[in-house]
């Protein structure tokens, strides 16, 4: 099938008014020797319904996480229960089947929400400005850092080993482009173990870190200020729950895996990376930036602001090459985070909380399976193995559990395991059993 | 009663009125609650047993203490205050918004698809190799290259993406530290200069000639063995075919450069030619472009980059392969420049994209392209005359016209011309870029608007161009709000609600 | 160009003008074609080769002929013409007009619910029938009934099966022929009324007392053994609580007639009392107003009708029930009325109203009546003084205003009252409806409804009632379309767009 | 979980604005006796997850049609695609949570959908007028019956026993309460032998009728206007792809159940009761009908109208006591078939007719499997099977097929099977050799 409307009577109608009599004569600019003789080399259009039989095909080749697969791998993606709103408020057409809001005037509904979402980014990390998305978690580091390094002048950059692997990857590819000289800082019993002395323009952290633990941020905080470098944190939205936030602590750049509101796991995307930073930064921000204003009226309206510091007004001079974000996940994040509420939002966090702890002791108490790390933990936690941590995933998926996800070489191969708001004791205590039984 | 907004008047007044709609943060009320959690029989800890207290929060962060029910009215409210292709015509010139067919929203939304967790092992996650192959396959067979990959989230972290395969192809013949600039003309979107910047290059323009291509001659004066290579859009952002480009690609590849194809534009050409028969070497494409990829307000997209056989062992990694006994596996490649997203890129985006080419097929993709091509030219033959079309010869999926005329005559601009287009029921075309047309308005119908629509469209923006200055000026007149007060939103930023006060 | 309307263009303007909406036969072109069908290998025999020529038709019948896009177009813009709970709200008496959760849209949004076939054997279905059986003995716990019937599709159609499980109890005694009349207050729904015709009886209204009750003298003098029974509902129509129903019950029961509950009000008594305590003999209830299953602008609903022990044994059938082994099964009641609907009942809207019982659970419900009736006479006593109140006293979910004094003192009518209402983005409360009050304005604000939003509700309709007469003509000025000509409507009839020239 | 936003605070401030200090005082009307001590005999409120969890108890305690229960099953709920622009269209949730449109100017939406559905069904049917539907078939059926017996004074009602079993037991039914005498007329090989004379007041038959077979609807109407009668024709609507509309061939009413377009088969409801009549019974039409009018400034609008017919204004004097109807299954009948389009639904039409035919063949080829009748069918037949037709449903549901409907004892208990335009050539192959197997 296809979608273009017109009839064969209409494309003739419409050359014969220009002049031409063929639709091949529409690409005469083309030059001969560059034709694409017989066409694109991809089967004919398919029927709706066989697209769909494909898909489920696909589909029917994963094993997804649910009743049959008991998630409790995490690692900067959560099993998370969704609410119906999200799919049903988030996903209407409007948001959906929209550009970047260039007209304001009629995109007021896009931006009031970013607008919104922009706040509560700042109140979950404490901090005056966030921008309309990045990405993802690692997109939003690497901005991060190039903000630091923009602000401070200085291209040494000191990162956490807690900082999640992937994120930690991204950041040394992109730092081939932009020269910057990343320093990897060690954990020590699951907590960054910094130099006490040097010239890094940013220090990154993560918590909680890639093992689950609570980093000391106040500590990183005075690290940075000390050393003339800027605190780049990032962290889990759903911590915020709980814990005090990373710019309350010293953080001057904030940033997060949005994953955790509004998005399913989706093989790891679309996601939203979370970016926000202390006020003084704001001529640095990366990406795009919603602020109230007013129409000729005088009435409230939302439009995209500090436009100078964009790559299409700012080009080889921008702050970063950012123009599609990923907006529409920034609306459900709104969505879902609104829908938790003020107390919703700590609930989350302590059930996470609780469960990692009964799941954690559960474990611990199976013969051979030892704690990797013994700092504090919010909802996830890495332990060791007596049979190498893929074996056990592997073994796990045929006892119908996502098992964790198993940590490299760097992190003793141990076993990363998340525990959501949704896991049951009884799942938590089939989970442990079937543990004891795999590790034998 | 509590102090709070007004929570369920439609004080957006959705089918009549312009009030505005109170914030999330006006629809609070204290203790409200809408949120609840599944019974699990998890011991009830307390917070202060589980975290220890120098990292516990005092208070709760505070969110939004709202009803779902007010929830849900101030979020479709929102909608209603949100123009959208869903809605009506779309000319945004270089943004491509065409239908999003609903079956690819369908498609994509199978918990077979969307609970799949990324850290699974290989062995849970087949489908979706499979489908990632799969697509990249076609991507490679509708562009002529020889590999993809399918990590890059957007337009823009393809450029860089790409810009980083050129860097690391350099390095390895050892010529990383003296090629040092890119070449780009100098009607580029601005991803691409900026794009050059993160990848560590210096930007050189070039022109273009009279003819809106770019200037073989200042190409020529412009090449030296300090190239690592030149980005190109064809059609280029005037919407025209640069017809020379066998002859730049060859003196581009002459001095040991590469060619970078910045994917925007390929909607026009699916089909007809394709950028590797060109001589390009890296190309990005944007699914939420071409492929119909919903722009959702602003993102997510999808920006494959794909690449001659030459490039192929550059790719970020890991990429899904077959393994040639019906199963897939992840591969590093083995000079990868390495990741360039947390996990496998924006995935259900690039799943929609699968099923959108799925469903057009390789005859459906021409009839695109075609009918993209056809939409361009009819309109621009109506306005001519109208508006100035400072390139006036046949153009390919978009062409730009200018107000300059109008200016000149009676002091409409282009963003007069937008506006008064929003009142019309359109949106409105780009404006203002590329930047070297002046009072530049950028059109792409796009192929799934109909002659119907189109005709409606030409008579609207001519009708437009009769309008006075203050008509113009005056437009919005009809829009939730009317026109928007820019320059005071930088003057006295508010970016949260919480700032409001200072402002 | 082929003559067609406009196609993509945003003529309804969603966000922004008055122009219509163009029908889809204005957006019809020949020859353009949104459908296709998948692969089938199934051969491709002519139609003449399947039908026989007497029977087949020469000309396809004429639909429409529309691409997807403009499909999706025209329907949007249509959904902007729309108000909706969803929207704001929505205070129509007697409708019930609360937030429906979106958590109930998910429930049954399951392929193993909706792909089911209704002639598969009951081995293929137990999960619907286990789900129908836990909700029947649900809405029997509420209404304190014995079993009850899924069939009705709605509260007519529960009210019309009522009358017929009259009639076949009488008929059981001997007593079909002498029962011939069916009491009715003259507050009552034109739906009673008109079922009563319908089950072969004949109507005899009983007048309300001055206090908005049924006059129990009246009923008396009414009641003899050619009565069948009594249609009420309590709270009745204008939202008061009938305090002498056991009183009536009795009378009722003495003759050897029957007690009908029309439930449409049952959301203001849920945990309450019941109407089985209160001596009902069958009740339906009207699961798209007390729980919660949307409207759809008209439909469909779902009116389940419970009934006391006695009268088990006449439900229509067939009805699943536990087996106690665990599985269900399809049983004939033994003196079955029969089949009332083609299968088994509106069975998606059942289960919505289901997951809506089991969020809620008993606490929840009970909830629901609490804050039903708390919003109900906190409204009441905000428009006090301003709009006359008939029965001004405690009422229950729902009053019944007057604008008869606003009438007389400036020509202000309850019609232009609700068109204002419109104009203040809210929807209109319930007019000219129960027949007893003059200029009648019945409100119901339901409990999702917060209080902040009942605030301005009353705002309005206080301000609203200062208004000239001539302010309250002219409403609704800001809504897609002005006061809509209906006397015209019915005088030159155009009931389809094939009519149209005719008129 | 429950949906009042009431806090505490609030509910208390709004009782002591009224002199009230508890909930329980507002029901101080409902007496004493009469309170339910306890509250309601139910579990306490679930959360959103929790019901999602009984709601997949359910779902897979069901066997749905789908790649292992290949359905062949119709008899009124067919098994078609139904296009993701129904889902997304229909059920936009500004015609989910509106109601009837009492309200025209903020109600043009439903409304507009409406007269574009009522135009749709009359050009289906040949008819003049439509409403906006009624609850199924079988409602639709009775109404007809109900108007033809007004129209006429004459009670007798001549039903084809080719009409719906089910159909003609909700007639039974609601017969006892209007008096109409109905008079069972059988099947001939198939076909309705209709009684030469009398003085009925309506003709009911359906074609294609329950068994699949195409009725002489021509004859059928000369009948009728002989007898003085009136003649309701019950049709498929996707037989008006192929098929003669009843209009043409006399049917003064014409009924039928709208399930194809739009409906999901969910175990029989909510389906859609098509009904449509000439122009001159249009004061008798039962439920809504819209018509097209004019606002104060002349623009183009649509309304409800002729609403004296209707039980609100007219009481016990009404054509009918519908309310409540099916509208939004009405909408997205309309967006299916609109989707269709003219081609699209004779193109749907002559691919049921293909697979059935090929269907049939195939399965009059197996051994002991013999046409129950001779008449030409559309998409739809049936068969005498050597095995009782439920006991080969049952044992075909083992092989992955819902093989047809076990037809009753009146109708020679034949397998009634139905095939769609969903059905491949592979799964008709597959379903004759499995049912070769079970009827061994
Ligand atoms: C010509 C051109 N190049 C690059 C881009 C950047 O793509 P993206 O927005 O996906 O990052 C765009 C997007 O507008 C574009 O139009
Ligand atoms: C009091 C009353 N009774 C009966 C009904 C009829 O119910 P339904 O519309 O479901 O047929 C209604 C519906 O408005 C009603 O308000």
């Amino acid at each position: 099938m296809h979608f273009v409307p017109h009839t064969d009577a209409e494309i003739a109608d419409m050359l014969a008014s220009m002049g031409l009599s063929s639709l091949d004569e529409l690409f005469d600019a083309v030059p001969a020797a560059l034709r694409l003789a017989g066409g694109l080399d991809l089967e004919p259009g398919l029927a709706e319904a066989d697209v769909a039989g494909r898909f489920d095909d696909y589909a029917a080749a994963n094993r997804p996480v649910g009743r049959s697969l008991v998630c409790f791998a995490g690692a900067g993606a959560y099993d998370h229960d969704i609410p119906s709103v999200v799919g049903r408020l988030a996903y209407r057409s409007e948001f959906v089947t929209a550009y970047t809001p260039y007209q304001p005037e009629v995109a007021q509904g896009v931006l009031q929400a970013l607008f919104e979402y922009q706040t509560l980014v700042c109140r979950l990390f404490g901090t005056d400005v966030a921008n309309a998305s990045l990405y993802d978690g690692a997109s939003a580091t690497v901005e991060a850092v190039n903000l630091a390094v923009a602000a401070t002048g200085r291209q040494e950059v000191w990162v956490s080993r807690g900082l999640h692997p992937h994120w930690r990857q991204v950041l040394a590819t992109m730092a081939v482009g932009t020269g910057h000289q990343l320093v990897d800082v060690a954990l020590d019993d699951g907590l960054t173990n910094w130099p006490v002395d040097g010239a890094p323009g940013a220090i990154v952290v993560q918590s909680p870190n890639h093992l689950g633990c609570l980093e000391d941020v106040g500590a990183a905080g005075e690290l940075a200020r000390r050393l003339g470098a800027l605190l780049v944190v990032a962290t889990d939205p759903v911590s915020a729950g709980l814990l005090k936030s990373p710019g309350s602590l010293g953080a001057d750049v904030v940033v997060g895996e949005g994953q955790p509101f509004g998005a399913s796991l989706s093989l790891g995307g679309p996601y939203l990376g979370l970016f926000a930073c202390r006020r003084e930064h704001v001529r640095r921000l990366p990406g795009r930036l919603v602020g109230e204003t007013v129409d000729t009226e005088g009435r409230r309206a939302y439009v995209t602001t500090l436009r100078t510091r964009e790559q299409d007004i700012r080009r080889e001079k921008a702050s970063s090459n950012v123009c599609t974000n990923q907006t529409l996940m920034a609306v459900a994040f709104l969505v879902h985070l609104s829908w938790l509420g003020t107390s919703g939002l700590r609930e989350l966090a302590l059930r996470c909380a609780r469960g990692t702890r009964y799941c954690r002791e559960a474990l611990l108490a199976i013969d051979g399976v030892e704690p990797l790390a013994g700092a504090p933990v919010l909802r996830e936690f890495a332990v060791r193995t007596p049979v190498p941590a893929d074996v056990v995933v592997a073994r796990m998926a045929e006892e119908g559990f996502l098992a964790g996800v198993a940590l490299g070489e760097e992190y003793d191969a141990g076993l990363l395991v998340a525990v959501t708001e949704k896991r049951t004791k009884a799942e938590i205590d089939a989970f442990a059993g079937a543990l004891e039984k795999v590790v034998r | 009663m509590t102090a709070a907004g007004p929570g369920g008047k439609a004080t957006s007044a959705p089918l009549m009125g312009r009030d505005p709609e109170p914030t999330l943060f006006e629809l609070s009320s204290p203790g409200r609650v809408a949120s609840n959690f599944r019974t699990t029989g998890v011991p009830e800890w307390a917070a202060e047993e589980l975290v220890p207290a120098a990292h516990l929060r005092e208070a709760p962060a505070p969110i939004a203490e709202i009803s779902e029910r007010d929830l849900v009215a101030h979020m479709t409210r929102l909608s209603h205050r949100q123009f959208s292709v869903d809605l009506g015509a779309y000319p945004l010139g270089s943004c491509t918004m065409k239908y999003n067919p609903k079956l690819c929203d369908d498609a994509v939304a199978r918990a077979g698809l969307a609970d799949v967790h990324p850290a699974a092992p290989a062995s849970l996650t087949q489908g979706w190799m499979a489908l990632l192959t799969d697509l990249e396959s076609a991507l490679c067979r509708i562009t002529g290259m020889a590999a993809a990959t399918l990590q890059p989230p957007a337009g823009a972290a393809g450029e860089l993406t790409g810009l980083l395969l050129m860097r690391a192809f350099h390095g390895a013949a050892g010529e990383d530290r003296r090629r040092r600039r890119v070449l780009i003309p100098d009607s580029a979107h601005g991803t691409n200069p900026a794009s050059v910047t993160l990848g560590g290059y210096e930007v050189t323009q070039v022109p273009s000639d009279d003819r809106g291509c770019v200037d073989l001659d200042a190409l020529a004066a412009r090449l030296d063995d300090d190239v690592a290579g030149i980005m190109l859009t064809n059609p280029n952002t005037l919407g025209l075919f640069e017809e020379d480009i066998v002859a730049i690609a060859g003196a581009v590849h002459g001095v040991g450069g590469l060619l970078y194809y910045d994917g925007a534009n390929l909607n026009a050409i699916l089909g007809v030619t394709r950028p590797g028969d060109m001589g390009f070497d890296i190309v990005h494409m944007n699914l939420h472009k071409t492929f119909a990829v919903p722009h959702g307000g602003g993102g997510p997209g999808a920006g494959p980059v794909a690449v001659t056989e030459r490039l192929s062992s550059y790719l970020p990694g890991p990429r899904p392969e077959a393994a040639g006994d019906g199963t897939y596996a992840w591969v590093e490649p083995e000079r990868s420049i390495g990741r360039i997203h947390s996990w496998h890129g924006n995935a259900l985006a690039l799943a929609r994209a699968w099923s959108y080419i799925l469903a057009n097929g390789g005859d459906g993709l021409r009839r695109v392209s075609d009918a993209a091509v056809l939409n361009a030219n009819w309109l621009r033959h109506q306005l001519r005359g109208t508006y100035d079309i400072p390139y006036d010869r046949p153009c390919m999926h978009e062409f730009v016209a200018s107000a300059t005329n109008l200016k000149r005559a009676g002091g409409l601009r282009a963003l007069d011309v937008a506006k008064r287009m929003l009142e019309e029921g359109f949106h409105a075309p780009t404006t203002y870029f590329p930047l070297i047309v002046e009072e530049a308005l950028m059109i792409e119908p796009t192929e799934t608007e109909s002659p119907q629509t189109l005709a409606a469209l030409a008579q609207a923006l001519r009708e437009i161009a009769g309008d006075t200055a203050e008509e113009g000026h005056a437009a919005p007149r009809t829009s939730p709000v009317g026109r928007v007060d820019e320059a005071r939103a930088a003057r006295r930023l508010v970016p949260t609600w919480d700032a409001r006060s200072d402002a």
